[in-house]
């Protein structure tokens, strides 16, 4: 049980992030409302994000912004210094993130519009009738 | 298990690409904050694209929703600021015009609020001051255009919050954000133009050392200033650009 | 200046789309020229480098100077040298069969529009070109917001379609965005050369195999593999023309692309093909997309749900004549890609010049139309026959490959097939072609207009144009198709073919 | 990086993902998730990636949670789950 606990806490960082797309996921497939819909993408976003920012730490080692006073007379180590990378790399997937969230909700907004309701299924069967009534 | 465990300064992830930027990046660039250099300068090609995707983001909010047929309101509503009494005025019934004593607002749940309004009014100068710092000294500290830019583009949201959408878009129309971002990507993408027609690759703003009369190292310095300040601007004016879409459901009459 | 082109592709399309938001305010009439004026330098471009790989092999053009891995690097084989072409020209053939009708539909919001339409082909280009598998994933979702937001501007069902396809696209991004972070977390680093290097050393592979499997599910949900596939019709169907027939030719053609670029340089076939074990699945799953979407097609009413029903079946001979991982299968799936795009095209933009004289697209609407259009339906007809598989047209080629290779790998449920759904294409066109072509023209639908008897003859010619110069394009490709085969598909698929298998 | 503080601030992260999904007044929701990117953003500089936590901050819990209330101001309050 304690070897458990610990690969547990060893990798808790993946258990956070798989339960956070089981959210996100529950979210987007279950839930009937647009909007609610739309968290449900952005908690899964977020999740992805977290689990890249996750493998970025080290142990024992400070944020990625080097000191001042550091002019280059002692050399840098890299196990000094968290990863920057993923972080870049998630900066970049947060602003594509709200970008899509701006999107979402314009889409949203616009089939309020059309059918004064955010619910999936209300809308879906006023298409219905329409495509009928068209026939 | 074959997964890293968290925090593990082995991992694979951290041994192969990121010990460079770590080491050289003070070297190449002259940017303590290494996210800062990796992100405009060695991978800015991506942060290039970023932008761009905010840029995309504001005009498909604007395609979707942006209806310009204006369709009068049933009535208008006017609070009598004194005594706080609200009017409503039919269709064709004589409007008050906007004064000292009268003033036209958006609904009837969205309170007038004096102190609300002053507050903001108060802070929105040393916000702003605030979101140019960042812009501008992400070179030395967490921030850099993207967050400065979004700071600056709240401000003036919070300005459209506090009193209406019109005393935001009297001041910065759809038409000027909608330039301002086209502008910022373009100050972005016209820097790695100018690096390309100086003889070298796209974004290798090392050749702007034949411009500016600096090192080269201090020259890539000087480029991730610049591109910051495109990214700020464009970052900024589609986040309002946005708001005034979706605030509005597009006809930019009222809002929130 | 031969050096730059591969940031030309990208860039010059990027700052036309800054112009013309901003031409978009002040002179609406300068957006299509600008817009066709970037295209062509893109075209003109691609063409160039595509010379350059002919003459001294692979390019690789090192973004701001610094080399790979550290840097960004576009790398351009024969693969994706010919795909870029393919792009630039569907992008250039459509802009202009669609100049009147988006000035008619856009309006105010003209410069928008075109400034989207650039956006997503600087999207595809840029997905096409890179070499990092990072970088993909931005202009990934450059690319989808902006099919967002084109297919989503129609009104009635489009919204909710484009709302669906944007929640599926998110989650396919995701999954690959993830994919590749269980990729880097294993080998630290994220240019798809450097990566292939590493991976053969590795001992550690379960992180490699659940990062296959998510860029291939993710993959999936956006190229719309069968069970995956449900965002598709809706979104294409309901989509404003200028927009579907921009969109429908190019998305699922780029993500194949992905796929087949993942697998050749990234992963290499022999572990996908080989050690992963999933290979015979995935043939089965797309015999089932074929079947399923040919009868999903055949039950549709309306003329351009049917074709976005074709394309979910399309997507079947790729993935599966890809998957079947011998060198006349993925030379077969290459060339489809390069024909299915071209012959969408075709028939996407022919429904369109008939919708811009018809208004509806349902069959019962389109009798007499090869009377009063006849060159529209001529090239209708070619497209028809292309997607069909009959010889003179390109289709016949690539299905051929398609079929050798299913023969080679003994996958005769796949012959069988690409068989049966070329028939059900037989019966899905003549039903069409016989309501046009027998049928007397009906005035039932313009018994209220005195007018339309006048209103109603052929497409405009701007319209006209690049519909013929694409049908031709159809047979020129098929008449072609062993120089599209020997100089361009082989050197892309065959090298890396021999080095494992 | 301190473990107990991490693991505090991802439950609250998860619990506040959880209530922001199944609330059913949509503005309540959108203030949930807002809730949820700043503790997301926290967790984000306790472990060390100061920058992404900084863009959260404006972007998670400033702008996205603007959005998300200007479009229920623009739609309806009510959700049915």
């Amino acid at each position: 049980m304690p070897d458990l606990l610990s690969l547990f806490l060893a990798k808790y960082n993946y258990w956070v992030v798989i339960f956070l797309m089981m959210i996100g996921l529950y979210a987007m497939m279950a839930k009937n409302n647009l909007v609610k819909k739309i968290i449900g993408m952005n908690i899964f976003q977020t999740a992805v994000i977290l689990f890249y920012v996750s493998i970025a730490t080290k142990h024992d080692a400070s944020i990625p912004i080097i000191g001042h006073g550091h002019n280059g007379h002692h050399a840098i180590h890299a196990a000094d210094y968290m990863n920057p990378l993923p972080h870049v790399l998630m900066l970049t997937a947060i602003v594509v993130s709200v970008a899509t969230l701006g999107v979402a909700l314009a889409l949203a907004v616009k089939a309020y519009q059309q059918h004064d309701t955010l619910e999936e299924d209300e809308i879906i069967e006023q298409l219905k009738t329409d495509y009928l009534s068209q026939q | 298990m074959d997964f890293p465990a968290y925090g593990d300064p082995e991992s694979p992830a951290s041994q192969h690409v990121s010990p460079y930027y770590i080491e050289k990046a003070i070297e190449d660039t002259a940017v303590p904050n290494l996210v800062t250099a990796v992100l405009a300068d060695y991978r800015g090609y991506d942060t290039l694209f970023e932008t761009a995707v905010i840029f995309t983001a504001g005009l498909a909010c604007f395609i979707l929703l942006r209806r310009f047929r204006r369709e009068p309101p049933q009535f208008r509503l006017y609070r009598h600021l004194d005594t706080g009494v609200t009017l409503i005025i039919e269709q064709g019934g004589k409007e008050p015009t906007d004064s000292d004593e009268f003033r036209r607002i958006d609904s009837q749940w969205v309170p007038y609020d004096l102190i609300m309004q002053k507050a903001v009014g108060l802070v929105v100068p040393f916000l702003q001051l605030f979101a140019l710092y960042v812009i501008a000294h992400g070179h030395h500290s967490p921030g850099g255009g993207f967050q400065g830019g979004v700071i600056f583009g709240a401000t003036l949201i919070l300005i459209a919050i506090s009193n209406d959408l019109r005393s935001t878009t009297r001041r910065i129309s759809e038409t000027i954000s909608s330039k301002l971002a086209s502008t910022g990507v373009l100050i972005y993408a016209g820097t790695g133009a100018l690096c390309l027609l100086l003889g070298a690759n796209f974004l290798n703003y090392s050749q702007l050392s034949k411009l500016i009369h600096v090192s080269t190292v201090m020259a890539r310095s000087h480029g991730i200033l610049l591109i910051e300040i495109g990214v700020g601007l464009a970052v900024a004016a589609v986040m309002i650009w946005i708001y005034y879409n979706l605030v509005s459901a597009g006809r930019h009459d009222e809002g929130l | 200046m031969s050096a730059q082109f591969p940031a030309l592709i990208i860039i010059v399309p990027l700052l036309a789309a800054l112009f013309v938001n901003i031409a978009g305010w002040i002179r609406r009439s300068l957006c299509f020229p600008t817009a066709l004026a970037a295209l062509v330098v893109s075209f003109l471009s691609a063409v160039g480098l595509m010379g350059r790989v002919m003459a001294d092999g692979d390019v690789i053009y090192r973004m701001a100077g610094w080399d790979p891995p550290w840097g960004i690097a576009l790398h351009i084989d024969h693969l994706n040298g010919i795909i870029l072409i393919l792009i630039s020209l569907v992008a250039i053939l459509n802009l202009i069969a669609h100049r009147t009708s988006a000035a008619s539909q856009f309006t105010n919001r003209l410069g928008a529009f075109y400034a989207l339409y650039l956006l997503f082909v600087t999207g595809l280009m840029g997905i096409v070109i890179t070499g990092d598998t990072f970088n993909l994933y931005v202009l990934l979702e450059i690319s989808s917001l902006s099919g967002y937001a084109l297919l989503g501007m129609g009104g009635g069902r489009a919204t909710l379609s484009s709302l669906h396809y944007l929640f599926l696209g998110t989650i396919g991004a995701s999954f690959y965005l993830l994919g590749i972070g269980y990729l880097y977390i294993v080998t630290g680093s994220l240019n798809m050369v450097d990566i292939a290097g590493i991976l053969p050393a590795l001992e550690n592979v379960a992180p490699v195999k659940v990062s296959f499997i998510l860029c291939l599910v993710g993959l999936f949900i956006k190229m719309a593999l069968f069970p995956l596939h449900t965002w598709l019709p809706n979104a294409y169907s309901h989509a404003p023309n200028p927009a579907a027939s921009l969109i429908a030719p190019l998305t699922t053609k780029v993500m194949i692309y992905i796929m087949i670029r993942l697998i050749l340089t990234v992963y290499q076939p022999d572990f996908a093909f080989i050690q992963m074990e999933i290979a015979e699945f995935i043939q089965w799953l797309a015999v089932i997309a074929i079947i399923a979407g040919s009868i999903l097609a055949y039950k549709q009413n309306r003329l351009k749900r049917m074709l976005s029903y074709i394309i979910v079946v399309e997507v079947g001979y790729m993935v599966g004549g890809f998957w079947l991982g011998n060198a006349a299968g993925m030379t077969g799936a290459v060339l489809h890609v390069l024909n299915d795009a071209m012959m969408t095209l075709c028939v996407f933009l022919a429904a369109g010049a008939v919708m811009s004289r018809v208004q509806f697209d349902e069959f019962k609407h389109l009798q007499g139309l090869f009377g009063k259009m006849p060159y529209t339906m001529i090239a209708f007809v070619v497209g028809a026959l292309s997607i069909i598989g009959v010889p003179p047209t390109c289709g016949f080629f690539s299905k051929w490959y398609l079929i050798s290779g299913g023969i080679n790998a003994g996958h005769y449920a796949f012959v069988a097939a690409l068989i049966i759904s070329s028939l059900v294409n037989v019966l899905l066109f003549f039903r069409v072609i016989e309501i046009s072509y027998f049928e007397p023209f009906a005035n039932h639908h313009h018994s209220h207009n005195h007018h339309a008897e006048s209103l109603f003859q052929e497409a405009s010619l701007d319209m006209l144009v690049p519909l013929l110069v694409t049908a031709g394009l159809l047979i020129a490709m098929g008449i072609y198709a062993h120089i599209l085969v020997t100089q361009f598909i082989e050197p892309a698929v065959l090298p890396s073919l021999m080095g494992s298998l | 990086m301190i473990w107990q503080f991490d693991l505090i601030i991802l439950t609250l992260v998860v619990i506040s993902g959880i209530a922001a999904i199944s609330i059913r007044d949509l503005l309540g929701a959108s203030v949930l998730f807002g809730a949820y990117s700043f503790l997301m953003c926290l967790a984000w500089a306790a472990m060390g990636a100061v920058d992404v936590a900084f863009t959260e901050a404006s972007v998670g819990a400033g702008v996205s949670t603007v959005f998300f209330v200007a479009a229920v101001f623009r739609t309806s309050r009510r959700s049915k789950d």
